[in-house]
């Protein structure tokens, strides 16, 4: 109703922030920092927090990929194995084949980037659904991994391939250059989804292919795009887990499929595609890495942990809809 | 050698060679056949209306112009030369724009973002060039202008598509293609869900652009408005042309009449057709 | 037309921990040796059940007439076992016993419990009459193995009331527990929550080297890998590298190949001869420490890669 | 466009065969039964068939209720989990407890009727998106598995328990009755889907929640029977799997999130809701079945099984969409 | 006492008791207001038009008469009685069956199964009270009679209603509606996407459905078909009611004024006013 022609008084916003639909998280997060901190006195400190962001960063950098494929209505189940064969590619050739550390990384970055671009070649020319396509390249990378590494573990990893792990030191509390790196590329996601064209190309394929299709965003080329990008995100993350570990681990990132997932869904984005918001996908990581963190710290038995996560997740986002329905 | 004259009344040489063509077109889904042989053709700077029953193949026919689809076979050309649209991208690369039908809105997005789908206004410089970022102030005002024209009572260009009305969300459907056509526009039943005040700056619209050089291809089930604006109609019927009428000699019951099948066109006098 | 060649089954219990990897490569080199056709197949995660009962049936319809398992779960595969058995099948288990070990023919396996105790007697003994803290990094609830060695090392370490033969996972005296996975991401994880809860802690137990090697990392990037002991079960190579280079102070070490070699030649033995194997053999768990501790009985390190499993 | 009135030519056919949308995974299940039969002379048999059929015979019990919720554009990740839970219930009453078999089974069968209920209640009541709900009931039921079995699995069952274990010989091949028991739900499933109302209401619910709104269907109502009636059969799935184990297992059903999920997308749903055939779900279930049969007869090391399991499943949806491009 | 006659051209007594009437609803979303004390009246057997530009909230009033939204405030009363739909369910048990807008129509299911979506019919006999069991071949049959009479050029009831073109998915609406009203038929733009013919077709409907008894509610921008069968005409303007009109008396001319604003309908004669 209202005024017949169009306001222009609401100036557009020039940065977007995180939508409602984030609200409810963050509320729950809040509840359980400060009932962990009533527990225990050890969990609010900033080495504590420090080290729950290292605890997550690489499924918190996983979960970026996941998050571009899932607002383009896609799935990707091999994300964890595919970092874990990055950072196995990493650690091998700068080992035990000599090659210098950058390109060992780099050539670890190209593995993962290839096998993104596989599972989109996959999706776009044989028309595989993403949760097919995606569940056999687990399959097969599972088998590259062991193959590959023996099913060894790989130590002895040279200084450049762990410096991510190395620390700075913020008003006493010590900080990896791995999670300073996670956040950056939070950022830099949420720039490029909110501020540029490929961005907004990528939620209007989410929400409507045949709109975007027939507006002439070229949906196929935008699919590559992202699961070749998002690959690239799996080759740092893996940097970051390999940093982190000080080995490269052809078993890493088995629970990663689901954990990544979780956090792009807690974190408000729909599993449908086109709607969501990738901060809200770093606040999901965040509260598992605190719900974990913080259960442990209060010494509940890790029997009971998984009863209380999955209650807190719950009400996380139950929270959620009673604050928007309020609203 | 002596000259004969033909009769201009009875085969006219076309005023400019024609912007689109197709002959033949066929399209079928199954058994059912959308398109059984359509042809087609626009002149310059003409609004030409299609008309024709429920399912008798309109929409199939522009989808095939405007490349949303692939026919099974026959020809199109553009300006003379054969085409093969593999995508609308294709399409809209010779500068076609098109409203379709069923309106190919993102209804998660805002106005403005729909507005400006799959040709958003970049910053200037390499932080466009390069990083494809957007000028998120001056879509918003060239939203606001667009809209403006066709006085929707629309609060915000950042309102969600999902939450306007139906004939909003046609609104923004029509202010999109009119906005960025530079060949031909393609606009299917862009006045259904419109009031009167709304439809008829719609068919200003129409004019406006046809005015300013580009041919419009009008499909509407409104007699009214159909007479109001177009310089010729092309009635299709079963899947392919059965006529193409002048609507400043036809009368609006004989169209219809036409258009349904009560009037062999073969019996119309010279005049009421079109060529 | 059946061959002459005698198939044997192995059913470990996933296809990727690098211990039973080796197990399956040991049993193919012995297979190839002996001239037997091997088949592998595991379940999908650590206590799949149901995929190794599918494996099982699986080999038997394939012709083998032994197989060799690790069992996820002690005693849900024990009615499937039964089946194969009375199918004609010979079953041995490897790395861990059925519950009732008479379930299968023969068992060629360490004693969990056992390699626990020792590491346990091990870190006792290291601490003298420094006030222990400990943190133990287990498996993940409710896995036998995992309960085993948990219990083996806290009886060892003086805990009252421990028997082989309990069944809870005690955590008397245990200033943190928490589930690695066996997984060394997760067993960093673990540890550096552990050290947020109680910083004092200077003993970890941990269910197995990759955990060991992640608990170290948390603990050099907290300072404290000089101050904090680290026992572990496995003998892998790289934890016997480990423990080399003053990561893990002691191990106890298993013999995966072994299990798998004397189970492969078992199996070709009842395929020429009808003759079955029976009854327990242990195939030995050694403590491996280059830091020997008196009233414990050790091998050093060197020992240790001359006998481990893996590279 | 055809004649201008409507056609009443075509009755209509009373049962529907499975759509196209299946061919293509029923093409690759042939090959590969050509392959493996070639490859392994042990492969090709009645009793081999029966075999892979109870093999699979609890998953693809579980994998109907998987396809009611998918169906209704939700899904179950505690699918597993509650049945293990349903399993130990039966187990520990009937030996522990000691009460008759029969109430011991309803007591399993209202127990994961009642997991199922409350997922739906957290979904329709709480709003909470299937995908977090069911996690969180994951969570919280690993926990009361743990604790309620002490994390013992539970032997000697009695033999009323362990009936649908049994078998009997159709020429020669021994097949469970709980083989029968399976093919018997899904014949019950693709009646109701197909030939009753409220099965048309949960299509129409997932294919477009809002129109089936606006037509009365009670979207809330349907949500909690889907679910509800999910929960009863995966009870039934539990009496399967302890039927066919023998023993009450806590850690049961782990795999089986995925493994319901894939069957369901290898039969041709859509994981967006409203699009399938419970059909095509026991397609997906054998398709997997035979696989995992087929390559462990003819002794592919269990590393590889994975790596060609992984492009069997991608080939047969592939050649899905390449026969229906032909068409 | 003397009994004073009140001119009945003033304030005459309402025929009957009214079917449907709503007073003051307001729905707001955020700062847009769809309705804005919006009063409603429906009388026995009358077919009325409801009009009013884009976006003047006649969808949202039709939504809360039929339950599909929930009003922030006002009544409903059905039959002289306070209701409370919260849903259609509610609606639809009163008998009252409307056609939305954007057609909730099930894109993958086929035409009869969304003719009959939420009521279909059942077997007889405990086969069908029981165990719900459809009554396909019923269903069918059913569904070509109710969609012969629409004449639609569509091959086969089985066709899923995704591959339907626009005005054929609108007749599917149509039909279902008009199947099914006990007391009340509401619908939003019925006849925007038809063609003359099939337009004309459900006007016929229409006023078939008002004989047989129901009253008619039709929102409509088109001009000639609410003359041609409104017993009385809303007008709706920026979210609440502006006028009734009475079609018999005032011009298509006028009434397009009043829709738009450029007559304040107290200038308007008395006759010209419905009430
Ligand atoms: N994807 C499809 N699958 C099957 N049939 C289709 C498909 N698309 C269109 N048709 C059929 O083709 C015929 C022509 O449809 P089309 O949409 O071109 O008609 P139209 O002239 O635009 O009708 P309207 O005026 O109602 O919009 C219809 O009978 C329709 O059912
Ligand atoms: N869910 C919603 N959220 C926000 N605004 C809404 C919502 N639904 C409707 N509106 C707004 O309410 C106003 C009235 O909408 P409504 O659909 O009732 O108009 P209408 O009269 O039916 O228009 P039309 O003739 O175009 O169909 C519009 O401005 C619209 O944008
Ligand atoms: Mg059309
Ligand atoms: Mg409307």
């Amino acid at each position: 109703m209202t005024q017949p022609t169009v306001s222009t008084a609401a100036g557009p916003r020039r940065l977007q922030l995180p939508s409602l639909s984030t609200l409810g998280p963050l509320i729950a997060l809040l509840i359980a920092v400060i009932v962990f901190s009533t527990q225990s006195p050890r969990f609010f400190s900033g080495t504590n927090f420090s080290l729950i962001l290292q605890q997550i960063s690489y499924t918190a950098v996983l979960a970026i990929g996941q998050t571009l494929i899932i607002l383009i209505a896609g799935i990707d189940l091999s994300i964890g194995i595919v970092m874990a064969l990055g950072g196995l590619v990493m650690a091998k050739l700068a080992t035990e084949s000599g090659l210098p550390a950058v390109l060992a990384i780099l050539a670890g970055f190209l593995t993962t980037m290839f096998f993104g671009f596989m599972n989109s070649q996959i999706i776009t020319r044989l028309r595989v659904p993403p949760f097919i396509a995606t569940l056999g390249m687990l399959g097969i990378v599972t088998a590259l991994n062991q193959t590959y590494s023996g099913s060894q573990t790989i130590n002895n990893l040279p200084p450049a391939l762990t410096a991510l792990g190395n620390t700075f030191k913020i008003g006493g509390t010590a900080i990896t250059y791995g999670t300073v790196l996670m956040l950056v590329l939070y950022l830099i996601a949420w720039f490029v989804l909110s501020e540029t064209a490929p961005g907004r190309h990528l939620y209007a394929a989410g929400n409507n292919p045949e709109a975007a299709r027939l507006s002439g965003i070229p949906i196929n080329r935008l699919t590559v795009i992202v699961y070749t990008v998002a690959g690239l995100i799996y080759g740092i993350a893996a940097l970051i887990l390999v940093a982190r570990t000080g080995v490269g681990d052809p078993n890493a990132g088995q629970t990663d499929n689901l954990d990544s997932i979780t956090a792009v869904v807690l974190g408000g984005t729909s599993l449908f595609g086109g709607r969501g918001n990738v901060l809200g996908t770093l606040l999901g990581a965040i509260i598992v890495g605190v719900f974990r963190n913080g259960l442990q710290l209060i010494g509940i038995p890790s029997v009971y942990q998984s009863l209380i996560t999955g209650i807190l997740i719950i009400a996380a986002v139950a929270l959620d809809q009673v604050s928007r329905r309020k609203s | 050698m002596t000259a004969t004259l033909t009769p201009t009344a009875q085969r006219p040489a076309p005023a400019a060679p024609l912007v689109m063509e197709a002959r033949n077109l066929v399209k079928k889904y199954g058994s059912v056949i959308a398109m059984n042989g359509a042809d087609f053709e626009l002149r310059p700077g003409e609004i030409l209306a299609v008309i024709g029953d429920n399912g008798a193949g309109k929409s199939s026919l522009i989808k095939a112009l405007s490349g949303a689809t692939i026919p099974d076979s026959g020809e199109i050309f553009l300006d003379g030369q054969p085409v093969h649209f593999r995508s609308p991208i294709d399409a809209r690369k010779n500068g076609i724009e098109t409203v379709y039908q069923d309106l190919a809105v993102a209804p998660a997005m805002t106005i403005a973002e729909n507005l400006f789908l799959g040709r958003e206004i970049l910053r200037p410089g390499p932080l466009g060039k390069l990083f494809r970022l957007l000028d998120k102030k001056k879509m918003h005002d060239e939203a606001v202008r667009h809209m403006q024209g066709l006085q929707f009572a629309i609060k915000s260009m950042k309102q969600p598509v999902e939450t306007l009305s139906g004939g909003q969300r046609q609104g923004v459907a029509v202010a999109r293609s009119a906005a960025f056509a530079r060949h031909v526009v393609i606009m299917d039943e862009p006045t259904a869900a419109l009031g009167v005040r709304e439809g008829n700056m719609v068919l200003d619209l129409i004019r406006k652009v046809r005015d300013s050089g580009l041919p419009v291809i009008l499909i509407s089930h409104n007699m009214p408005h159909v007479f109001e604006v177009a310089d010729r109609i092309h009635v299709h019927r079963m899947g392919k042309r059965a006529a193409i009428l002048n609507p400043r000699v036809i009368s609006m019951a004989d169209t219809v009449s036409v258009m349904t099948g009560a009037i062999n066109p073969a019996d119309l006098s010279a005049d009421m057709l079109a060529h | 037309a059946q061959s002459a060649q005698p198939i044997i089954g192995l059913i470990t219990k996933t296809e990727t921990n690098p211990f039973f990897v080796k197990m399956k490569e040991g049993a193919a080199t012995a297979a190839t040796k002996g001239g037997a056709k091997l088949l592998s197949g595991a379940g999908k995660s650590d206590g799949d059940n149901a995929g190794q009962v599918t494996a099982l049936e699986n080999m038997v319809a394939a012709g083998a007439k032994t197989v060799l398992i690790t069992p996820s779960d002690s005693k849900a595969i024990v009615p499937a076992i039964a089946k194969a058995r009375a199918a004609g099948v010979m079953v041995i288990a490897l790395d861990s016993p059925t519950e009732p070990v008479s379930a299968v023919d023969a068992l060629f396996a360490t004693n969990n419990y056992k390699a626990g105790q020792l590491i346990g007697q091990y870190a006792k003994k290291a601490m003298g009459s420094k006030k222990a803290v400990i943190a133990t990094l287990d498996l993940f609830p409710g896995q036998p193995v995992g309960i085993a060695r948990h219990n083996g090392f806290l009886q060892g370490f003086g805990t009252a009331g421990i028997t082989a033969t309990t069944t809870a996972q005690i955590s008397t005296g245990v200033a943190c527990a928490a589930d690695s996975f066996g997984d060394q991401a997760k067993g960093q994880t673990a540890m550096e929550n552990c050290l947020q809860k109680n910083p004092d802690i200077n003993v970890v137990y941990t269910i197995n080297e990759p955990a060991a090697a992640g608990a170290y990392q948390a603990l050099k990037a907290a300072g404290k890998e000089k101050d904090v002991l680290i026992v572990s079960v496995d003998g892998g190579c790289a934890g016997v590298r480990n423990v080399k280079a003053g990561v893990i102070a002691a191990t106890s070490q298993q013999y995966p190949l072994k299990m798998a070699s004397m189970g492969v030649a078992a199996g070709i033995t009842y395929a020429k001869t009808g003759k079955k194997v029976s009854g327990y053999t242990d195939t030995g768990v050694t403590l491996i420490s280059d830091k020997p501790e008196a009233g414990v009985t050790s091998k050093d390190s060197k020992f240790g890669l001359a006998n481990c499993w893996g590279q």
